[in-house]
């Protein structure tokens, strides 16, 4: 690990010390293995107890965390034969969105996804994973693309939202986020969408439009990022952590509002810790998807589609969840 | 006083008077003109000076556009609830009711059925004194209605936008409107139906960024701010001057967003027109 | 008349003199009507002779004619009621395309076509109606629009070619007219396609799919202008005279090769010379078109204008016209 | 020698040798090094010292991108006839011949069926030796009837353009063949046909803005020069100085129009990936 939030110190502090301790252990040739031992159990405890009573703020900083597994770690693991696409046909290619078909256990699978970077330069590269219109046209293009393989497409939302830039106001930021809201409806074959990191607002929903959506253990999704909210509310960040947790932006939340299908269990201390499990846990959670949807034909598909989002966030559903919970 | 208990039928309170002091004055934010009320009515709210677009209530906005006395409001009684029990500069249930004493109706959008020049339409109208016309669960259902009213009964949709975007104050059930109100749109659009979007001052986020922009016809009042992020955060993000008239309407037809800019007095003969070109074109020869 | 072509001189100079004449009689208060019948009768023939001797290097000077009717003049006499639209939702609105729909003979039609201005103000604020991609996207959008208000389409075709510029490169020229000439074939209304004055190249055809294709008289329609057929080939313009005539660009030429489907016959003396006898035959061709369309399913219109491009300049075709020509 | 008159098949005559003084020897136009013939096309065509892309024969291109011996060329037969009479610098049936001199073929494109990696595909490869690869009635004719073949084959269609544009030679013909190939690429694509689209240097004019563009995958060699206008015309018109790397594949693929820039030693490889996954994904689970 490189970068501890604020709240692992307990973690960092136990890390250092079964570091040290390993180091000693091999210096002095003595045997510390009974000390590391208990540690290292420590450790997990401390880890398990700390993530077990996250503040919404706490798992927004886990959601934004470097080192958790990104877009290209997922392609890279899923369809490591991958070929990548570019361009949106008609003015640039945005780097913010990445879009890759490959082999998936036999069958080709197209991945979209926001593109946030490894790195600085990546990131800088990428614009941080913020897309440009061009980026959203991309993508349904890509969609498309999909329908003319035949196979199904997993998008994976991982951005604090759509770039709020000059350009991408002139050239129609609105509108290209707005025709793909309508146009994922119409997409013939399957698509899974797996938040898994940042869900920001219109440019996470921007390809978020699917037959499922699941989350992350420690993903979010929101209407606005809770800075944003507090600096419009009161023109300052301060109370950032405050509105994370009013804004009610986690996997559990989104679960309970019944506006998400799944959540995925991250490993022990979050994805950031442990790519390995994470990606196997994504993976197979792919592979259900497409073993549910083998059997419906593409119609009966896009009905439900169109009747899940129809219903979900609905003024009954609401209403409903409104009362039961007063 | 309006009560937020489980779906009840809220009541509704006389909105108070704008201007205690001086109401039949007002003062034109641009040129400073002081109008009489009365005339600034009459001449739709739009200053006989300086040509300032001061907002239209969606009343007075269906009034202008509608035939009198054919408009037949729906969903009368969906009114918000505070689903997320939210609170911040002041709870969300205090801005509800603001927005109620203010408007006169229980949401940011009116929506029904009426008739423009004999012609049968489904419209709805945002008012941007609620809440800032902002998009909750409501606005969304509203919309998805409206929507699948005119597909069922083969009316025209029109769509009168102002609003700041998605209602914060509603999280992530804001945020699903945008995709519910795109869906019922693509489902009435798909089937044939014509949908005209009307973008006033303000078009923005989460409305800009979903139904706004998916219209067959776009078109806006002049001067209008629409864009999708606020100028403030795209100043402070990208460092850069806006550029000159940057998310007015007018920039936004240079840049090919826009079918139209069309001026408010001018609006109802234009509907009519694309309404009766849309109406001769569905019959047979 | 404000603009003689060369070879007009006798023209100018009858015309001159009647002038002349007609003010002599005012001013003196003679009677000068026999000599002036003489005169305008001559001018007549004058007129006749020389149109029914015109090199196609002189079409070409007609088809590009300052005062020939433009895209704006048939629209304001179609369909007076006309409502214009703007803007391809990407990027820009491009004035070199203009579009319209309105009420023709009680049904609404949507009229588009290159937007060639009426003096040098508008030509440089229509770049002299060559087209940059957002024309062609604009277009193709409109027709769209046209098939949802379920209204034939007019396209008219009026330009020197695609504007060769930077930005219309980097915005993808290419893309923009193949899209059209795909997707054209695809518009369920009624396409008729009439070529008014220049035909140019791959920025004519790229609103020039249809049901049935026409062209005004002394319209021209060619795979490069002459001039740059000179030029590429002798590296100078001198030779674009004779290039006019070996290219076969007349409407004579097309209607023998079995391209077009008609011709309209212009005024005497081209259509710059009378604007309203031009009007109304577009105007009567429209509706003829109309009638002919009405009886027509969507499914028979397509496979019919598909089998039409197909046939036409097809091997076959093109191989038994060379084997009667020779 | 080739007979023009009505129809006979013409007869081939072979192409000379185009080095005469020095035929095992070639200059790299781009870095002036010396190449061995041989090493050179081993190498395909790629100039080892500077990667410069040589122009590549029709013939060497399928040899280099098909299963060996697996093409099977159709429509051989087409040839070209001088229909508008037509003469510049020199006759056009003298451009033809040299053409077919120059190439052993009798058009700038040869189509055909074959295999890659034993997925069977229709194919038709341009050649910039004849004609400058212009598209005339024959090229169009070609692409048409391979379209054809793909849509009633059930195979993925492949295009390698390197072409100047319409051939003006003859005159409206030739532009008539952007619309007639655009047109059955269409129905081809429509029935949910794969056409896969490789730009080569140069692809420009009438073939870039129709064929070409089509592509549901667009995918160009390095460096090679892509464009509607041609620069100089550009330069005239705009009286401006043309951005580096202006209308070379690089900067097409930074402005959005092409899918991949692939070298030409792993143009088979990737075109076997994209075609197994699209035989995998319409098989059936
Ligand atoms: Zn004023
Ligand atoms: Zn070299």
């Amino acid at each position: 690990m490189k970068n501890y939030l604020p709240f692992e110190k307990p973690v960092s502090e136990l890390e250092k010390k079964i570091e040290e301790l390993e180091q000693e252990s091999v210096s002095k040739q003595i045997d510390l293995s009974s000390s590391l031992e208990g540690l290292k159990q420590e450790l997990s405890e401390e880890i398990k107890l700390i993530y077990s009573h996250l503040t919404s703020w706490e798992t927004v900083l886990i959601a934004r965390h470097p080192e958790r597994p990104k877009l290209i770690d997922y392609i890279r693991y899923l369809i490591p034969d991958y070929v990548y696409f570019c361009g949106d046909r008609h003015y640039m290619d945005d780097n913010a969105i990445f879009s890759a078909i490959g082999t998936f256990q036999g069958k080709p699978i197209m991945v979209i996804g926001h593109n946030k970077g490894k790195d600085t330069k990546e990131n800088i590269l990428n614009n941080f994973g913020m897309a440009n219109p061009e980026g959203y046209r991309k993508a349904i293009r890509l969609m498309r693309l999909a329908e003319k393989f035949n196979c199904p497409v997993v998008l994976m939302v991982d951005t604090q939202g759509a770039y709020p830039g000059i350009a991408a106001e002139e050239h129609g930021q609105s509108e290209a986020i707005a025709y793909n809201l309508r146009e994922m409806f119409r997409i013939q074959v399957p698509i899974l969408v797996i938040v898994t990191g940042e869900g920001g607002s219109g440019g996470a929903l921007g390809i978020g439009i699917g037959d499922k959506i699941l989350m992350l253990e420690y993903a979010i999704y929101s209407v606005i990022s809770p800075e944003s909210c507090s600096n419009i509310l009161y023109r300052d960040t301060s109370r950032a952590s405050q509105f994370a947790e009013k804004l009610h932006i986690t996997s559990k939340d989104l679960m309970q509002f019944g506006l998400i299908d799944g959540i995925l269990p991250e490993p022990l201390g979050g994805a950031h810790r442990d790519h390995k499990t994470m990606l196997e846990t994504v993976k197979k959670e792919i592979q259900y998807f497409l073993d549910e949807q083998t059997p419906l034909n593409k119609k009966t598909r896009l009905d439900r589609r169109m009747e899940k989002f129809l219903k979900m966030a609905s003024y009954e559903t609401s209403l409903n969840l409104y009362q039961s919970s007063s | 006083m309006i009560s937020f208990s489980k779906g009840n039928t809220p009541k509704i309170v006389k909105p108070q008077e704008k201007n205690i002091e001086n109401p039949d004055w007002i003062k034109c934010p641009s040129c400073r003109s002081i109008q009489y009320a009365k005339q600034l009515e009459e001449n739709l709210s739009v200053c006989p000076k300086c040509n300032f677009y001061f907002k239209l209530s969606a009343s007075k906005r269906i009034e202008i556009l509608l035939d009198e006395n054919t408009f037949e409001e729906t969903d009368t009684d969906l009114s918000s609830f505070d689903i997320l029990k939210f609170s911040d500069t002041k709870p969300y249930t205090q801005r509800l009711e603001e927005g109620i004493q203010k408007t006169n109706h229980l949401e940011a959008i009116i929506t029904g059925l009426g008739n423009i020049e004999n012609t049968r339409v489904a419209i709805g109208v945002m008012d941007f004194d609620f809440v800032g016309g902002s998009m909750g669960i409501v606005v969304g259902e509203k919309i998805v209605r409206l929507a699948d009213k005119a597909r069922l009964n083969h009316t025209p949709l029109i769509l009168v936008s102002s609003s700041g975007g998605a209602r914060m104050q509603e999280g992530i059930f804001s945020l699903m409107q945008m995709a519910r109100t795109s869906a019922a749109i693509g489902k009435f659009q798909e089937q044939g139906g014509l949908y005209i979007s009307i973008l006033t001052n303000p078009t923005t986020g989460g409305v800009s960024a979903s139904f706004a922009f998916l219209g067959d016809i776009i078109i806006a009042e002049p001067s209008s701010v629409i864009g999708f992020a606020g100028a403030r955060i795209i100043e402070q993000t990208t460092k850069q001057k806006l550029p000159a008239g940057f998310q007015t309407a007018e920039f936004l037809l240079d840049h090919g967003q826009l079918d139209k800019i069309v001026e408010r007095k001018n609006m109802r003969k234009l509907l009519t027109r694309l309404l009766q070109f849309y109406s001769k074109g569905k019959t047979k020869a």
